[in-house]
C-alpha cells in the first residue's frame, strides 16, 4: 500500500469550509447594497462575522472590510497549515505561502530603502507566510536594506541567499528592483524545484506553479512591448519553467514589437482567449489582458476540486477559490466607496 | 402531519411595534421573516428597521470576549451565578449598558495590558533562543581570536558559491587597516562559511561601508548584545530568559487573582447580553416606514384566527393584518411545521437530525414512527434485553431531564423496547435460548414455521426481504406522491416504472426458483419489458442504473435478519460459555457480562441500522429535505 | 489751480504734456491689447489641459480603485514604498512684453515599467498602470503650472496697464486740458482787459485833447 | 476428525467482510469527522454515512452463519 497523507480529514474540513463560502445569492445582495456600512452589516451575517465583528471595534467603513478579509484570509490559511502539520501536505501549502514572505521582504526592503518609519512599514505586512510577527519585526528594527539581509542571513532563512547574491549589483545601481526579481526569481525556482517528484500531487503543484510563471511570462512579455524595451533587455526578465511557453516563444513575442503580434503568437497554446480580447478594440490596456490571465488561472485553480478528492487538489482549489471570494469582496466594497454603478461594478469581478 | 402556513403582514404605526412584539411573543405562532430581503434596492420608502442597540450591545459582547479571552478559565458556579444574573436581569436596558461599560472600563485596559505584556515577553524569549543559537553557532570562533581593547570584532557569514569574496575581502582589509587585523574562516554548515575579523576600531566605519556592498553578510545581533564578548552575551540571555520566565508567571498569576475576582461576574454579563442581542436582532428583521413598520411572517393556518383575534382584541383595527398569497418561487419557501402526536414526535428529532422535509413534501416521521420500532424489534427479539432496554431507557429519561436530545433519543427506545418484546415472545427468546432451556417460552409456530431465529434462518432472510420490498414500494409510492405535489411529471412516471420493473423482476425470480407457479414468469419478464422506457424517460440512462441500486436497497434488508442473528448467536454463545464453567458463579459472571455486552451492542447496533434503512434504502425513495423548521416566535428559543 | 502760472509759456508747456499723455496712453492701450490677445491664447491652451487633467485625473483614480480592490490596498501601498521619490524640476523664464513668465524644465514624470523601482514581475499590471496614469496627471499639472503662472502674471500685468490707461486718460489729460484752458482763458482775459484799459486810455487822451 | 472446512469457510467469509468494513470506515470515519468539525449540523448524515458499509460485514457474517448452520 502506498503511503500518503491522510487527506480523508483534512480534506473533509476543507470541503466544509468550502461549503461555507458565499453563495452567488450573498454576493447579489452584497452587491445591490447602497454603501459600504450597509455591505458590512450584511457581512455580519455571513461566515465572515467574527473577523467583520472584531475589525469593527478598531476600524470602520472601507478599512474594517479590508481588515476583515484580510484577516479572515489568513486565518483560512492557517486553519489548512495547522491540519496538514508534519505532513507532506505542508511542503506544498508552504510553496503557496512562501507568497507572502516574498511580499513581505520586498515591503520591508522597499520601506528601509527609503528609510520609511517602522510603524508604517508594519501596517502593510500581511503575516499570513512562514516568517511569524517576531520575525518581521527583527527585520523592520535594522537601520538598512544590508541590515535586513544580513539578519535573514544570520537567522538562516534561505531568503537571505538570492538577495546575498545581489547585493553587489544592488549597491552599484542604487536601484532596489535588482533585489526584488532577485527574491521573485527565487520564489519560482524555488517552488518548482520543491515539486520534482512525479506523484499526482506533486504534478498538480507543478502545473499551477508553471502556469502562473506563463501568465507572469506573458504580463511581462505584453508590458515590454508596450514601453518598447529592446528584446536583449527584455530577456532578462523572464523566467524559466513555464507550461507551455518556453523562452524561444517568449523571445519571439517580443521580437514582434506590437501587442497584437505578440498576441497572435500563443493562439496555439492555452492562452489563446487573449487574441480574442485584442479584437475587441480594447487594445493597448495590459490589465484587461491581465485581467483575463488572472480569471484563466483562478478557474483552473478552482476547477482542482473536481480533481482526485484524496491529494492537494481539493486544498488548492479551496484556497484559490477562497482568494476569488475575498477579491470579489473587496471590489465589491471598494466600487461601493466611490459610487460605481452597478453594471460597471460586475464587469470587474472574477465570477467563477 | 405537516401544517398548512400562511404568510402573513402586519403592519401598524410605530409607536405600538413594542406592544405588537409582546403580543405576538405570547402567542407564539409567528415565524419571522426577515422583511429587510424583500426590501427593494433604491426603494426609500420602505426602510430596516433601525437596531442602534443592538450595535452596541454586539461591540460590547465583542469588548467582552476580548477579557474573556485573555483570563484563564474558573470553574461555573452556578449558585453565585444566579445570584447575579437575577440582578442584572431586573435592569433596564440603559442601565444594563451602563453596567457593561464600567466592567469593561475597569477590565479592558489591564487585561489587554497583561495580554500584550506576555506576547510581548513570548517574543522576547522567541528571539533570545534565536539569538543562543547562532551564539553557539559561532562561539568557536571566538576563541581563535584574541580580545584587544580598542579593536572590534566581527562575524560573517559567507555563502561558500562567494568563497572568493573572502579574498577580496583579506585585500581590502589590508588595504584599509593598513594590515592591522585578523581573519578567520570555518565552515559553518553545507553551504555557508563563517568568519570572523578583527580590526582597530578607527577602521570600523570604512570596514563596514566596504562590507556592506559585497555579498557576505554579517552576523547581525540584537542590539544589547552588539559588540559583547559571547560568553557575556549568553549569560545575558540566560538572565534575560529567567526574567522574562519569572514575569511571565507575575503576569500569569495576577491574570488568575483578577479572574478568580470577576470571572463569574463576567460569565454572567456575557450571558445576560447574548440573550439580549437575541432577542434585540428580532428587530433587525421587521421594516418601517415613516410612521409605521411592517412584520413578515409564516403563521400556521390553523393558528391565523386566533393569532389576527389577539391583535384585534388588544389594538382593534389599528394593526392590520393582510395575508399575502404564496408566491410559487423557491425563495418563499414556507417554513416546515411537524404537527404530530407525542408518540411521533421523538422520531422528527431523527428526521432533524439528517434534514427536516420541505413545506411541499411528505413528512416521512409518521412512517418512520411505525416502522422504525418494527425494525428493531425483530432485530433485538429478546423478551429480557428489550425489557431492560425499557428500564435503561427510562432511568436515564428520569436522570437527565435537561439534555433534550437524550430525551429524544430515549424515548425513541422506549417506544422501540415494546415491540422487541413482543418479538423476543414470538421468537420464544430470554436472554437468547436460555429461556427455552428453561421451559419458560417457546418459539411461536406461524404459518408453518417455527420460528426459532437459530433454526429458521431461511424463512427469516425471506421474511427481511419481503419487508424491504414493502417498504422501498412504500417508498416509491410516497415519491409518486411527493412528485407529483411538485408537477415534476417525470419523476413519478419514474417511480411508477421502478415500481413494475421490481415487481416483474420479483416475479421472475421467485418463478425461476419455483417459489410460486412458473407461469408468473412470462408476465414478470412482459413488466420488465414495458416499464424500462419508463424509468427511461423519466430519469434517462442512468435511471436505468437505479433498479440495480433499488434491487440492492431491498436486498439491504437482509440486515435485518442478520444483526438480529448475530445478537442470538451472542446470547447462545454466552448461554453456553457459562453453562460449561465448572464452578456456577464463574458461569454466571461470564454469561452476565457477555449478554451485558451483548445488550449494549443491542441498543446500539439494531438503533443505528434501523435509522440508516429509512434514511438511505427508504428516503432516498421519496425524500428531498432541505426545509427550514419552523420556530415561532416565543419565550424558549430552542423549542424548534 | 492757483499754482498753475497762466503764462503763455505754461500754456505751451502744457499742451506739450496732454500730448505726450496722449502718445502714452495710446501706447499703453496698444499693448494692452497685445496682452490680451496673448492672455487668450495661452488661456485657450490652459482649458484644454484642464480638460485633459481632468480625464487622466478620473482615469487615474479610476484604476486606483481597481488595483486597490483586487490588489488590496497595503500591495499597493508596499509599491508605492518602490516608488517614492523625489521630483526635480529646473525653473527658467522668459518675457512675453515686459511680463517675465516661468518655464519649467520638462523632465517627463512618467516611467517605463524598469524605471518604477519595483520589479515587474511581483507587481500587477492594474498598479503599474495606475502608476502610469499618475505619473501622466502630474505631468500634465506640470505642464499646468506653467501655464497657469504665466497667464495670472499676463492677467496681473494687463491689468495694471489698464489701470494706467485710465489713470491717463481720466484723471491726468483732463486735468491738464483744464489747465491749458485756465491758462488760455485767462490769458484771453488779460487781453481783453489790456485792450478795454487801452480804449479807456485812449478816450481820456481824446477828451484831454478836446478840453485843451 | 473433525471437518475444518465448514469453520475456515466462514471466517473467511466473515472476516474479509469485516476488513473491509473496517477500511471503508475509517476513511469515511476520519473525513465524517473532519465534516463534522466544520459544520456540526451534518453529524445525523455522517452517522448514516459510516454506517453504510457495514452492509459488508453483515452479508459476511450472514454468509457465514449458513455456512455453519446449513452444511452442518
Amino acid at each position: 500500500m502506498v503511503v500518503r497523507v491522510e487527506y480523508d480529514y483534512v480534506n473533509a474540513r476543507i470541503k466544509g469550509m468550502k461549503s461555507c463560502l458565499l453563495n452567488t445569492s450573498v454576493f447579489e445582495t452584497l452587491i445591490l447594497k447602497p454603501d459600504v456600512e450597509s455591505i458590512i452589516t450584511e457581512m455580519g451575517n455571513t461566515a465572515y462575522k467574527d473577523e467583520i465583528e472584531k475589525a469593527s471595534v478598531q476600524y470602520s467603513g472601507i478599512r474594517c472590510i479590508e481588515v476583515a478579509l484580510r484577516k479572515d484570509f489568513t486565518n483560512a490559511f492557517r486553519k489548512i497549515l495547522g491540519y496538514t502539520k508534519g505532513d507532506t501536505a505542508e511542503k506544498y501549502l508552504k510553496i503557496l505561502l512562501s507568497r507572502w514572505d516574498v511580499q513581505n521582504i520586498k515591503t520591508v526592503l522597499r520601506g528601509k530603502n527609503i528609510h520609511v518609519t517602522s510603524a508604517e512599514i508594519l501596517e502593510c505586512l500581511v503575516p499570513a507566510g512562514e516568517l511569524d510577527d517576531m520575525t518581521l519585526t527583527e527585520m523592520i528594527n535594522q537601520p538598512d536594506v544590508k541590515a535586513v539581509i544580513d539578519l535573514l542571513a544570520t537567522w538562516g532563512i534561505e531568503y537571505s541567499k538570492p538577495l546575498t547574491r545581489h547585493v553587489k549589483e544592488y549597491v552599484e545601481k542604487r536601484d532596489l528592483a535588482v533585489l526584488e526579481y532577485a527574491i521573485d526569481r527565487f520564489y519560482y525556482e524555488n517552488a518548482l524545484h520543491a515539486v520534482q517528484g512525479d506523484s499526482y500531487d506533486d504534478s498538480l503543484i507543478k502545473d499551477m506553479v508553471s502556469t502562473e510563471i506563463d501568465v507572469t511570462n506573458i504580463k511581462t512579455v505584453l508590458k515590454m512591448i508596450r514601453d518598447k524595451i529592446e528584446t536583449e533587455e527584455a530577456q532578462m526578465f523572464l523566467i524559466e519553467g513555464g507550461r507551455s511557453l518556453g523562452s524561444e516563444k517568449l523571445v519571439a513575442m517580443i521580437r514582434t514589437g506590437t501587442l497584437e503580434g505578440a498576441i497572435k503568437h500563443l493562439e496555439t497554446t492555452p492562452y489563446h482567449f487573449l487574441s480574442k480580447l485584442a479584437g475587441e478594440g480594447k487594445v493597448g490596456m495590459i490589465s484587461v489582458y491581465e485581467k483575463e490571465l488572472e480569471k484563466y488561472l483562478i478557474k483552473r485553480g478552482i476547477s482542482r476540486f473536481f480533481g482526485d478528492p484524496l491529494s492537494i487538489a481539493i486544498a488548492i482549489g479551496y484556497i484559490w477559490a477562497k482568494y476569488n471570494e475575498i477579491t470579489n469582496i473587496r471590489i465589491i466594497a471598494r466600487c461601493k466607496t466611490a459610487d460605481i454603478p452597478e453594471k460597471e461594478l460586475r464587469g470587474e469581478l472574477v465570477y467563477v | 402531519m405537516l401544517q398548512k402556513m400562511k404568510k402573513v403582514q402586519v403592519i401598524g404605526p410605530k409607536k405600538d411595534l413594542q406592544h405588537v412584539v409582546d403580543v405576538l411573543y405570547h402567542s407564539g405562532t409567528v415565524h419571522l421573516e426577515d422583511v429587510s430581503k424583500t426590501i427593494l434596492p433604491g426603494d426609500t420608502l420602505l426602510r430596516r428597521m433601525d437596531t442602534e442597540k443592538l450595535g452596541d450591545i454586539a461591540n460590547i459582547l465583542v469588548k467582552i470576549g476580548g477579557i474573556f479571552l485573555a483570563l484563564p478559565k474558573i470553574k461555573d458556579d452556578p449558585l453565585k451565578q444566579a445570584q447575579i444574573c437575577d440582578t442584572l436581569l431586573k435592569k433596564s436596558h440603559q442601565e444594563l449598558v451602563a453596567e457593561a461599560n464600567r466592567v469593561i472600563e475597569e477590565l479592558e485596559s489591564t487585561t489587554k495590558n497583561f495580554a500584550i505584556n506576555k506576547s510581548n515577553l513570548e517574543f522576547d524569549l522567541n528571539r533570545l533562543a534565536k539569538t543562543e543559537k547562532i551564539v553557539e553557532r559561532i562561539r568557536p570562533l571566538e576563541s581563535q581570536i584574541p580580545v584587544l581593547e580598542g579593536f572590534e570584532i566581527t562575524f560573517l557569514i559567507v555563502q561558500r558559491e562567494f568563497r572568493d569574496a573572502l579574498e577580496h575581502l583579506r585585500n581590502a582589509l589590508i588595504e584599509i587597516t593598513r594590515n592591522q587585523f585578523e581573519m578567520q574562516s570555518e565552515p559553518g554548515d553545507e553551504e555557508t562559511l563563517i568568519s570572523i575579523i578583527i580590526f582597530n576600531r578607527k577602521y570600523s566605519e570604512h570596514v563596514h561601508s566596504y562590507l556592506f556592498a559585497q555579498n557576505i553578510n554579517e552576523v547581525r545581533m540584537p542590539q544589547e548584545f552588539e559588540g559583547k564578548p559571547f560568553s557575556q552575551v549568553l549569560q545575558l540571555i540566560e538572565e534575560r530568559r529567567k526574567k522574562d520566565f519569572e514575569e511571565m508567571a507575575a503576569t500569569d498569576e495576577q491574570l488568575l487573582k483578577l479572574s478568580t475576582e470577576r470571572y463569574q461576574e463576567l460569565a454572567v454579563l456575557k450571558k445576560v447580553l447574548e440573550d439580549r442581542k437575541e432577542e434585540e436582532s428580532v428587530y433587525a428583521k421587521f421594516g418601517q416606514t415613516e410612521y409605521t413598520f411592517v412584520i413578515l411572517g409564516w403563521v400556521p393556518k390553523k393558528y391565523l384566527q386566533r393569532t389576527k383575534e389577539a391583535l384585534k382584541d388588544t389594538f382593534g383595527n389599528r394593526i392590520i393584518v393582510n395575508e399575502l398569497l404564496e408566491s410559487p418561487d423557491k425563495k418563499d419557501e414556507p417554513p416546515t411545521f411537524y404537527d404530530n402526536p407525542a408518540i411521533i414526535k421523538p422520531f422528527e428529532f431523527l428526521m432533524q437530525m439528517v434534514s427536516p422535509p420541505k413545506y411541499r413534501e411528505i413528512d416521512p416521521s409518521p412512517l418512520i414512527a411505525l416502522f422504525f420500532p418494527i425494525f428493531f424489534g425483530l432485530m433485538v427479539g429478546d423478551i429480557a434485553y428489550g425489557a431492560i432496554i425499557l428500564v435503561f431507557a427510562l432511568i436515564m429519561k428520569k436522570k437527565y431531564k435537561t439534555e433534550l436530545w437524550l430525551q429524544n433519543l430515549m424515548n425513541i427506545l422506549v417506544i422501540s423496547s415494546i415491540p422487541s418484546i413482543f418479538f423476543g415472545w414470538f421468537f420464544g427468546e430470554f436472554f437468547g435460548n436460555f429461556g427455552e432451556k428453561m421451559g419458560w417460552i417457546h418459539p411461536i409456530t406461524f404459518m408453518g414455521v417455527t420460528w426459532n431465529r437459530i433454526d429458521a434462518l431461511v424463512p427469516l432472510l425471506m421474511l427481511a426481504i419481503a419487508i424491504g420490498v414493502f417498504h422501498v414500494f412504500l417508498g416509491l409510492f410516497l415519491g409518486i406522491i411527493n412528485a407529483l405535489a411538485k408537477n415534476s411529471k417525470k419523476h413519478a412516471i419514474e417511480k411508477a416504472g421502478m415500481i413494475i420493473v421490481i415487481t416483474g423482476l420479483l416475479l421472475v425470480i421467485a418463478g425461476t426458483a419455483k417459489l410460486i407457479p412458473a407461469i408468473l414468469v412470462q408476465p414478470g419478464i412482459v413488466m420488465i419489458i414495458v416499464a424500462l422506457p419508463l424509468i427511461i424517460y423519466g430519469g434517462g440512462f442512468f435511471g436505468a442504473f437505479e433498479i440495480m441500486s433499488t434491487v440492492g436497497n431491498i436486498l439491504s434488508y437482509a440486515r435485518i435478519m442478520a444483526i438480529g442473528m448475530a445478537s442470538v448467536v451472542l446470547a447462545l454463545v454466552a448461554n453456553q460459555l457459562g453453562g460449561s464453567m465448572e464452578v456456577a458463579l464463574v458461569g454466571f459472571l461470564i454469561a452476565a457480562l457477555l449478554h451485558i455486552l451483548n445488550i449494549i451492542l443491542a441498543m446500539f447496533s439494531p438503533f443505528l441500522h434501523s435509522f440508516r434503512l429509512h434514511m438511505v434504502e427508504f428516503n432516498s425513495k421519496f425524500f428531498e429535505g432541505g426545509g427550514k423548521i419552523y420556530k415561532p416566535f416565543c419565550k424558549g428559543k430552542e423549542g424548534g | 489751480m492757483e499754482q498753475v502760472n497762466p503764462t503763455r509759456m505754461e500754456l505751451i508747456k502744457k499742451n506739450a504734456q496732454i500730448k505726450l499723455a496722449e502718445q502714452g496712453r495710446d501706447l499703453l492701450r496698444e499693448k494692452m491689447d497685445a496682452l490680451i490677445q496673448e492672455f487668450f491664447n495661452i488661456m485657450e491652451s490652459v482649458s484644454r489641459s484642464r480638460e485633459e487633467l481632468e480625464v487622466v485625473a478620473s482615469s487615474a483614480q479610476r484604476s486606483l480603485l481597481t488595483a486597490l480592490g483586487v490588489d488590496d490596498s497595503v500591495t499597493l501601498k508596499s509599491a508605492s514604498f518602490a516608488t517614492q521619490k523625489g521630483l526635480l524640476i529646473d525653473i527658467k523664464g522668459k518675457n512675453i512684453m515686459g511680463v517675465p513668465v516661468p518655464i519649467l524644465e520638462k523632465k517627463r514624470v512618467t516611467k517605463s515599467v524598469l524605471e518604477r523601482g519595483y520589479s515587474i514581475i511581483g507587481v500587477s499590471g492594474r498598479i503599474d498602470e495606475t502608476a502610469e496614469k499618475f505619473e501622466m496627471e502630474l505631468d500634465l499639472i506640470i505642464g499646468l503650472a506653467e501655464t497657469e503662472t504665466a497667464l495670472r502674471r499676463l492677467g496681473g500685468e494687463i491689468q495694471m496697464t489698464r489701470r494706467r490707461v485710465n489713470a491717463l486718460e481720466q484723471v491726468l489729460i483732463p486735468e491738464l486740458r483744464k489747465q491749458a484752458k485756465y491758462i488760455e482763458n485767462t490769458i484771453d482775459e488779460r487781453e481783453r482787459e489790456d485792450l478795454f484799459r487801452l480804449k479807456k486810455v485812449k478816450k481820456i487822451i481824446e477828451r484831454r485833447k478836446k478840453a485843451i | 476428525m473433525v471437518d475444518w472446512g465448514i469453520p475456515i469457510g466462514a471466517g473467511i467469509a466473515f472476516g474479509l467482510g469485516a476488513i473491509g468494513t473496517g477500511l471503508a470506515q475509517s476513511k469515511i470515519g476520519s473525513a465524517g469527522a473532519g465534516t463534522v468539525a466544520e459544520r456540526p449540523e451534518t453529524f445525523g448524515l455522517m452517522v448514516v454515512l459510516v454506517a453504510i458499509p457495514e452492509t459488508m460485514v453483515i452479508l459476511g457474517f450472514v454468509v457465514a452463519a449458513m455456512l455453519m448452520i446449513m452444511l452442518k
